[in-house]
């Protein structure tokens, strides 16, 4: 069976599925940021697929600056995570209601 | 074999990269001086950064001149791309970053001032936001909105309070996932057309006349929805009170200003072709949109009971109400937009400056937020002053002639009228006079009722000092003498907005 | 000075209340009443120097604002606006000058020059939006001499007030802009002058939308039925001098505003909507009337007859012809002299007894003789009796609509039957028959201070009612202008029919039998 | 000429102003004394106009200045003295000079004696007003003012319930019948373009006959109010809480004639519609007939004259609705003067009394009060018609008007009443004066009133008698301007068949209240007697259950139906849906604001849920747009 493009952009799809399931549905924050990641790199496959199906190089380096992102955006995440641990000892999102309404 | 890049100046035309460049050498700089000194006073740091968004100005200025000459400027393989509407935006982003960071300088000491890097981070955002503004690369505003919003949730956490932790991590967490959003309709919008500007892409979609509209709209559902909650619309908004809580007033007032505008510059950017390309499915998205927002965050500040959580959602009625004018797309209410934003920049420094000034370091007794209506009761009595003051903020912010905001709401409701939107013209006034009622509990609360407890008298003006009147001053002065400025201010800004062809 | 002389007194008193911050509050008073003498008598310079032979406005002033958008600072006045300034002035001297010892008295008397301001502003406008500025921002001060010196209910019927009259006002202010574009449609230019609005004649489908949307503005504010229920509220629960000021020139802003806007930009629609806005006068007149009569407190009484009075102003606006023009703008003034002065003397009582229900009374009339008569002398005015300033108003308002509709207006004309039993019966509970009460045994007559406030008001409503040509006369050059460029400017034929051209239904008639004619030579 | 109408008309109000300033003052004896001195020299202009006019002088017009001048409407402060008001000027001044004398004393021991001075002072001003108006603008000023004086003299003793209630009564049932003026001026206004009365009559010639029908009804509505027709009466009888001068000036001689005055005024506009007249003339012959009756068994002596005045009223409307305008008038002056002198007689008797008013507790005063017996028994033979009193030569010339006329039942039926007249008159007089003394078992001592007080009747007494010589000289003078005509009947029998039978008749009337009434077996009734249960009693007594039917139907729905607005409506229904609105946005607020919940993961499904439906918002906008056709002719397959 041919590989195509559509086949990369349903993964795509599918794994960007998978990652919002995985931001709805988890409670640990943790988790989170990885359903986070998995939602960013799935649209990497899919700019690399479409890159290098239309013969264009934007599309990689939309991907490295995704990367690149996510990259920091776990950087900052993981900060605040560990900061929210070190107070509470806990990264349970159902603890973290002191606001509402 | 590469062959050798050959590139002259001229044509990558770093000058457009000027204002940015201020702003992050800027942040490096203070990164330095704390390098060799640290524990400066956060005075110095405030200063410094007024120094170099003051630069900056100067350069956005420099460019403006030069937008006026010869037009849009293009520059740094094209991407930059400094029109009107990333002048104007500019400004507005630059001069609200001047009058917002020396609410850091408070009597009280606050734990996010004790640190050079929030000022670096402050700096950074700045240049961020200026990137996302000033470009229509996909790209680019996508690098400038992460490095803009990466620095603002650690801005925000820096506060260093319960709250503030859980409005960073609130705020990170459905900005990452925004940021996939973004990310994937951008994908989308270069899968069909295989371009990542947006002019171009504008230019294939009209080329091929809209022949993938289910994959346009898939694209821009996926883009509106990042953006609608950068812009916190309804329903993307649930970050926003909780977050406006969380962080520090000076900070929440900063976040009601400027990272709107710069997604209102971008939402503008995008969706305007689609608008004029009479896709009907979008409008009558936009036009939910802007109907959902203003009228039910209204409700919802309607019934809170903290001034600053009244404040956020009215900011985000504020916000649906300066989205109509992407709805309409006409020149008129572009710079009605704009208008309204330099109008509000002024009223919002000013009331969340309030705030600020009364803040106190630790909960008030009996009290389960920071500014509950209560605190204000009978302030009138005790602090006739800022009372008034406040109550000025508050009438401007409901739209009481002739204080600032009133402009911008006139000049909007305009921009719907003459543009056939009469029911959006009257949605939107209607709106206004709901938003009134919390406005005026306020007020109420300030002149007509007796003080709660005699030990909130002192805090009103706990944290004020020299720098936050001066500040406040200003805020008050722009909107009660707004009047005189609407006219060059339309005139300016028409002028740019209509020759960058919005 | 004569040509600035509207900037300054509408700027005056913001000016003197900015300053006035700096003065001690113990002397405060004096400096209200200085500078509230100084407005009044800065308006009657401008009544002295007004040219009755000029129909047209006078004491213009124009002064670029948003140029781009055709707002422009521009005032003046005519006969229609001129002695509502003048009333304005009066009655915050008054008021300041009658004020009884209130708490915080510093912060009311620089938030009665703030509202003086407006006052004057809103009569004063030709410009949109200058207008509406003046119009939304006389919330402000109002609100706040409710919400902080009212009664138990004080906070809500504030609010109610605001929030009423601001949705009415926003919606108006679409109307304007609408306004505004089809000008702009029109001539290719932005303007908001009512002058330059004139000019322009609409189809008559645009001008009933537009009239309904002025419409729901203007009749918020006069208060129209059903649209009036914040006003008991806000009476019942004003100080004395936030009713007075309330009753007396708030509320004339929406007439004032059917006069100025409805009437001569939308001839036609006017012509289309008076049926139903006089039914909607009637159901005023006669239903609130009753509801007056149902009151058991002393305040709601007058508040209510306030709106039984405002249907027949509304009624003669309606009439569309010059007698029931000028009798509803003379009934603006006499119904804004008499309610003010029914409100303070409402307040008298109050500040002795510190209750409103008329069950509390009886038989005032023995211990209090003078506040009696007084009360009772406000009482045929307000009944309507000739020679007193309201019958002229009355009068006119119903003669002039008699020729739009006979049945209508002899509904309406129970306005004077209807307005007589609620008021003779609330003057027989509180004045009449025995004194009951211990309390009311020894209570003291009006003083000085209410004298001085009574004594002119009493002159002026027999003065006026006797000789009321030196105010009729302006009104009635400035109404006949008025009529006939709506005339003109009607485009249906029932319009045509409905507006008569004054001039010429004068000429009709023979001149020896006109004595106007032979007044003339 | 010009300086004595001035000074008749302004020399009350200066009497009035003078008086005002001492109403809260005790009492002064010399406010009295000037303000009658004032009304003396009002008296005295107004002979002095009379003999001009009575000369054959051109009526006198003056122009005072301007009142309300708008678009086309003009009103001058105008006064005109021609041979109608200066009759009427006449009749007012007198009674109001001898009215003002006699209160001196009647009102000796009221505290407020000053502001009844002020009061009376400017009823007389109001009704100068009213009958020398050259307009009829200014006759409504003059109709309002007079309504506000009775209203402050019915209740001048506010202390009393049923006074204060009696004035609101007076005065809204006036402003009933105003409101019908009022649109009678509109439509005089709108037709003729003017309200003066040169101009008005000079025009109503030119009007169609439907308007000018409406025209007279309208005016006529005004003039039922304040000349107490009915159905507008019942305040008549209830003003007589009021202190008797008050009555004796305002509810007998002046203004209630207002009306008549009014009708007699506009004489030009009813001649053209002769059916309005007939109208007037048969309500006005329905009240003779209808208040006599109910004077047939009353108790109260006040309301006993009272009730007469009315049927007098009526007398003098079926007159002048039959076009006899001059015996309207006539009969207006002398029913003045025999009934004030009545009033002011009944007024001697309460004082003796000490306010009783009920004639059966009375009985043979005649003896303490020998000159109030003769004047009253002299004014009751009068008012009865009996030849050579006033009220013959004006009542008899009545009859023959409506008998000249072929009006046989307005004839048959005033002639009837005239016998009622005369047996009710003298009922009084005889349970008052004659028979045997009843007060003495109340304890009450009665004296003669003062001497002045009589005195002040003299005139009164005097004219009563005389009256009737006037007849001619009055007729003379009013010919012209009332297009007068003298009443023959043809036949010399037939008139002196009616003259004596009439005669015959009223004095067979007087001999038997004579001897029913002057008894000695007379007890006060205690509504035992079968007299007192019989149906035709009762409904008389009760006055036909008018006031009580008004009471019932018309002023208790009224006023439930206040209260029902007001509670029911305004506060449930109108403040109640701008309140609910208000209250549907905030519970809106209240209730969604869970949407709000805290929790990271909702918001996170919010955001989610937000893309879902815009996805698939997109999804059916862009399927719908991609089988856009296919949709439209399966649509058209269906028939949309």
């Amino acid at each position: 069976m041919e590989i195509g493009l559509s086949h990369y952009l349903i993964l795509s799809t599918i794994l960007f599925g998978i990652g919002l399931y995985g931001v709805m549905s988890r409670k640990n924050l943790l988790m989170l940021f990885f359903a986070t990641e998995i939602l960013l790199n799935s649209v990497n496959i899919g700019f690399a697929a479409i890159s290098h199906y239309l013969g264009d190089l934007t599309g990689q380096m939309f991907a490295f600056f995704v990367i690149a992102i996510a990259a920091s955006e776990v950087a900052v995440g993981l900060g605040l995570l560990v900061v929210w641990f070190k107070r509470h000892n806990r990264i349970d999102l159902d603890e973290m209601m002191s606001m509402r309404g | 074999m590469i062959q050798p890049v050959n590139i002259s100046m001229d044509v990558l035309n770093l000058t457009t990269l000027a204002p940015m460049l201020v702003a992050v050498v800027g942040a490096l700089f203070i990164l330095v001086i704390d390098l060799f000194k640290s524990n400066l006073d956060k005075s110095l740091y405030v200063m410094i950064s007024i120094l170099f968004l003051f630069v900056d100005l100067i350069a956005v200025y420099e460019s403006s001149l030069t937008f006026m000459q010869n037009g849009t400027v293009i520059g740094l393989f094209d991407v930059m791309q400094i029109d009107g509407l990333a002048i104007v935006s500019q400004f507005i982003i630059v001069i609200a970053s001047m009058l917002f960071i020396p609410l850091a300088m408070t009597s009280k000491r606050f734990h996010e001032y004790s640190y050079p890097e929030y000022f670096a981070l402050f700096l950074f955002m700045i240049a961020g936001f200026q990137f996302m503004v000033a470009t229509d690369n996909l790209i680019l505003i996508f690098v400038g909105l992460e490095t803009a919003s990466l620095s603002l949730y650690t801005m925000i956490a820096m506060h260093n309070r319960a709250k503030s932790f859980e409005a960073a991590v609130k705020y990170f967490t459905m900005g990452a996932l925004a940021a996939g959003f973004y990310s994937f309709g951008a994908m989308v919008f270069y899968a069909i057309t295989g371009s990542v500007e947006i002019n171009q892409i504008a230019a294939v979609l009209d080329a091929n006349s809209y022949k993938n509209l289910g994959y346009v709209f898939v694209a821009v559902a996926f883009l509106l929805a990042s953006f609608a909650f950068k812009l916190s619309l309804v329903p993307f908004h649930t970050w926003a009170p909780d977050v406006y809580e969380g962080s520090s007033a000076a900070l929440a007032g900063y976040m009601s200003i400027v990272p709107k505008i710069a997604a209102f510059i971008v939402t503008m950017r995008l969706f305007e072709f689609l608008v004029h390309s009479d896709i009907v499915w979008l409008k009558a998205i936009l036009y939910a949109f802007v109907i959902i927002t203003m009228t039910i965050s209204n409700l919802w500040a309607l019934v809170q009971s903290d001034v600053k959580r009244m404040l956020a959602y009215s900011s985000i009625s504020h916000a649906g109400f300066a989205m109509a004018a992407v709805l309409i797309g006409t020149t008129e209410a572009n710079t009605a937009l704009l208008l309204y934003w330099v109008m509000f920049t002024f009223t919002n420094l000013g009331s969340f400056s309030m705030l600020w000034i009364s803040r106190q370091k630790n909960l008030l007794p009996g009290q389960s937020s920071d500014h509950s209506y209560e605190k204000f009761a009978g302030m009138i009595k005790t602090a006739p002053i800022p009372a008034v003051i406040m109550g000025l903020f508050m009438l401007t912010l409901a739209g009481v002639p002739p204080f600032a905001l009133f402009w911008g709401k006139l000049y909007m409701i305009n921009a719907a009228v003459i543009s056939g939107y009469t029911f959006l013209a009257f949605i939107m006034a209607i709106n206004s006079a709901i938003a009134g009622y919390y406005y005026l509990k306020l007020i109420v609360y300030m002149f007509m009722k007796e003080p709660v407890d005699s030990r909130y008298e002192k805090v009103y003006t706990k944290n004020l000092s020299l720098t936050l009147k001066t500040v406040i001053g200003f805020a008050a002065v722009g909107t009660i003498f707004a009047v005189f400025a609407i006219n060059p201010l339309l005139n300016l800004i028409g002028g740019f907005v209509y020759n960058s062809g919005f | 000075m004569l040509e600035n002389i509207l900037t300054i007194l509408i700027f005056f008193p913001l000016i003197a209340g900015i300053l006035g911050f700096a003065i001690d509050k113990n002397s405060f008073r004096a400096y209200g009443i200085a500078v509230s003498l100084v407005e009044f008598v800065l308006s009657l310079l401008l009544w002295f120097y007004y040219d009755p032979n000029i129909a047209g406005m006078q004491f213009v002033e124009t002064l670029p604002l948003i140029p781009t958008f055709g707002i422009n600072y521009f005032v003046g006045v005519d006969g229609i606006s001129m002695f509502i300034i003048i009333l304005a002035a009066f009655f915050t001297l008054i008021g300041i000058a009658s004020l009884p010892k209130t708490p915080n008295e510093k912060n009311m008397i620089i938030t009665l020059l703030f509202l003086q301001m407006t006052m004057v502003g809103v009569f004063a406008a030709l410009d949109a939006i200058v207008f509406y500025i003046f119009w939304e921002f006389s919330l402000v001060p109002m609100i706040y001499i409710i919400g902080a010196w009212g009664g138990p209910l004080r906070i809500y019927a504030s609010i109610k007030f605001f929030l009423y009259t601001f949705a009415g006002s926003l919606i108006m202010l679409v109307g304007m802009l609408f306004m505004a574009y089809f000008y702009y449609q029109t001539t290719g230019v932005w303007s908001f002058s009512i002058e330059d609005w004139y000019n322009l004649v609409l189809p008559k489908s645009y001008q009933i939308w537009l009239f309904l949307a002025f419409f729901i503005g203007f009749a918020i504010k006069v208060p129209m039925f059903p649209f009036h229920t914040w006003l008991p509220y806000a009476h019942g629960q004003a100080p004395t001098i936030g009713s007075v000021i309330l009753a007396a020139i708030l509320l004339k802003m929406g007439t004032y505003a059917f006069v100025r806007f409805s009437l001569p930009l939308f001839p036609d629609a006017s012509v289309f909507f008076m049926v139903p806005i006089a039914t909607i006068s009637i159901i005023m007149i006669v239903y609130t009337a009753m509801v007056a009569y149902a009151q058991e407190d002393i305040k709601q009484v007058v508040a209510y007859s306030s709106i039984s009075h405002m249907g027949v102003i509304i009624l003669g606006t309606f009439a569309l012809n010059v007698e029931g023009i000028s009798g509803s703008i003379f009934l603006m003034i006499g119904h804004g002299v008499v309610s003010g002065a029914l409100f303070l003397l409402v307040g008298v009582i109050y500040e002795r007894r510190h209750t409103k229900l008329m069950s509390e009374f009886g038989g005032l009339a023995h211990v209090m003789p003078r506040y009696a008569a007084i009360f009772g002398i406000f009482l045929m005015a307000s009944v309507g009796l000739p020679l007193t300033i309201n019958f002229i108003g009355e009068f006119l308002s119903l003669l002039g609509f008699y020729k739009q509709s006979h049945i209508l207006t002899l509904v309406a004309g129970t306005a004077i039957i209807v307005g007589a039993i609620y008021m003779l019966s609330a003057f027989k509970k509180a004045f009449f028959g025995n004194v009951t009460k211990e309390e009311n045994k020894n209570l003291p007559d009006v003083n000085k201070t209410e004298l001085v406030a009574l004594i002119p008001l009493v002159a002026i409503t027999i003065w006026l009612g006797v000789y009321p040509k030196p105010v009729l006369d302006p009104i009635n050059k400035s109404v006949t202008r008025l009529v006939k460029f709506m005339h003109e400017k009607s485009r249906t034929p029932d319009g045509k029919i409905r507006i008569q051209d004054p001039l010429k239904v004068k000429t009709k008639k023979v001149c020896s039998d006109c004595a106007s004619c032979k007044e003339g030579e | 000429m010009e300086k004595y109408l001035y000074i008749a008309l302004f020399a009350p109000l200066v009497s009035s102003l003078f008086s005002s300033l001492f109403t809260a003052k005790p009492k002064k004896q010399f406010v009295g004394v000037i303000a009658s001195l004032l009304i003396a020299t009002s008296f005295v202009s107004s002979v002095i106009l009379g003999f001009y006019i009575l000369g054959g002088g051109e009526a006198i017009h003056v122009e005072l200045m301007t009142w309300i001048n708008t678009g086309g409407l003009y009103i001058p402060f105008g006064f005109v003295v021609d041979e109608i008001s200066v009759t009427m000027m006449f009749v007012v001044t007198l009674v109001s000079m001898l009215v003002h004398i006699y209160s001196n004393g009647y009102m000796d021991h009221d505290p407020s004696f000053n502001r009844f001075f002020a009061w009376l002072s400017a009823f007389v001003f109001s009704m100068m007003v009213l009958v020398m108006s050259d307009n009829f603008a200014g006759l409504f000023i003059g109709w309002e003012g007079v309504g506000l004086c009775s209203w402050g003299l019915i209740g001048f003793w506010y202390y009393k319930e049923s006074a204060t209630w009696a004035a609101n009564e007076a005065f809204i049932m006036n402003r009933i019948a105003d409101l019908g003026m009022l649109i009678g001026l509109f439509l005089l206004y709108w037709n003729t373009g003017s309200l003066q009365y040169d101009v008005v009559f000079s025009k109503v010639a030119l009007l169609d006959h439907s308007t000018l029908i409406w025209i007279g009804i309208f005016l006529f509505i005004g003039a039922m109010g304040k000349s107490a027709q009915f159905p507008l009466h019942t305040w008549l009888a209830d003003a007589m809480e009021g202190p008797t001068p008050v009555s004796a000036l305002i509810h007998a001689a002046t203004m209630v004639t207002a009306g008549v005055y009014l009708v007699i005024r506009s004489n030009p506009l009813y001649d053209l519609v002769p059916e309005v007249g007939i109208f007037i003339a048969s309500l006005g012959t329905f009240v003779a007939f209808f208040a006599a009756s109910m004077a047939l068994v009353n108790r109260d002596m006040k309301r006993i004259i009272a009730y007469s005045t009315l049927s007098q009223l009526g007398y003098m409307f079926a007159a002048a609705g039959l076009g006899a305008y001059w015996v309207a008038l006539f009969h207006l002056m002398a029913h003045a003067f025999f009934k004030a002198l009545l009033f002011l007689g009944a007024g001697n008797v309460m004082h003796a009394m000490h306010d009783e008013l009920d004639p059966f507790k009375m009985g043979a005063l005649k003896e303490k009060m020998k000159w109030t017996w003769i004047m009253m028994t002299v004014a009751s033979f009068a008012l009865a018609g009996v030849f050579p009193l006033a009220g013959f030569f004006s009542k008899d010339t009545i009859l023959e008007a409506a008998f000249v006329d072929h009006h046989y039942v307005i004839y048959g039926v005033l002639l009837f009443t005239a016998a009622l007249t005369a047996f009710y008159s003298f009922r009084l007089v005889a349970l008052i004066f004659h028979g045997n003394d009843r007060y003495s078992q109340f304890g009450i001592h009665p004296h003669e009133a003062y001497n002045y007080m009589l005195w002040a009747m003299a005139p009164l007494f005097f004219f009563a008698i005389i009256a009737g010589i006037m007849q001619t000289p009055f007729f003379e003078m009013v010919e012209e301007a009332l297009n007068a005509r003298e009443y023959h009947i043809h036949s010399e029998a037939v008139k002196w068949i009616m003259l004596i039978g009439t005669q015959v008749l009223v004095i067979a009337s007087i001999f038997y209240a004579y001897r029913k009434y002057n008894r000695n077996d007379i007890t006060v009734p205690d509504g035992t007697s079968k007299t007192e249960n019989r149906l035709c009693y009762k409904v008389l007594f009760n006055q036909y259950y008018i006031p009580y039917f008004y009471e019932e139907y018309l002023v208790k729905p009224y006023r439930e139906l206040s209260g029902l607005f007001w509670k029911k409506f305004d506060l449930r229904v109108v403040d109640a849906t701008v309140d609910g609105i208000a209250k549907i946005l905030y519970n809106t607020g209240e209730e969604t604001r869970g949407m709000q919940s805290g929790n990271l993961s909702v918001m996170l499904r919010w955001m989610v849920v937000g893309l879902v439906i815009l996805l698939i918002f997109a999804g059916a906008v862009g399927l719908a747009v991609r089988y856009s056709d296919k949709i439209l002719s399966f649509l058209s397959a269906l028939g949309v």
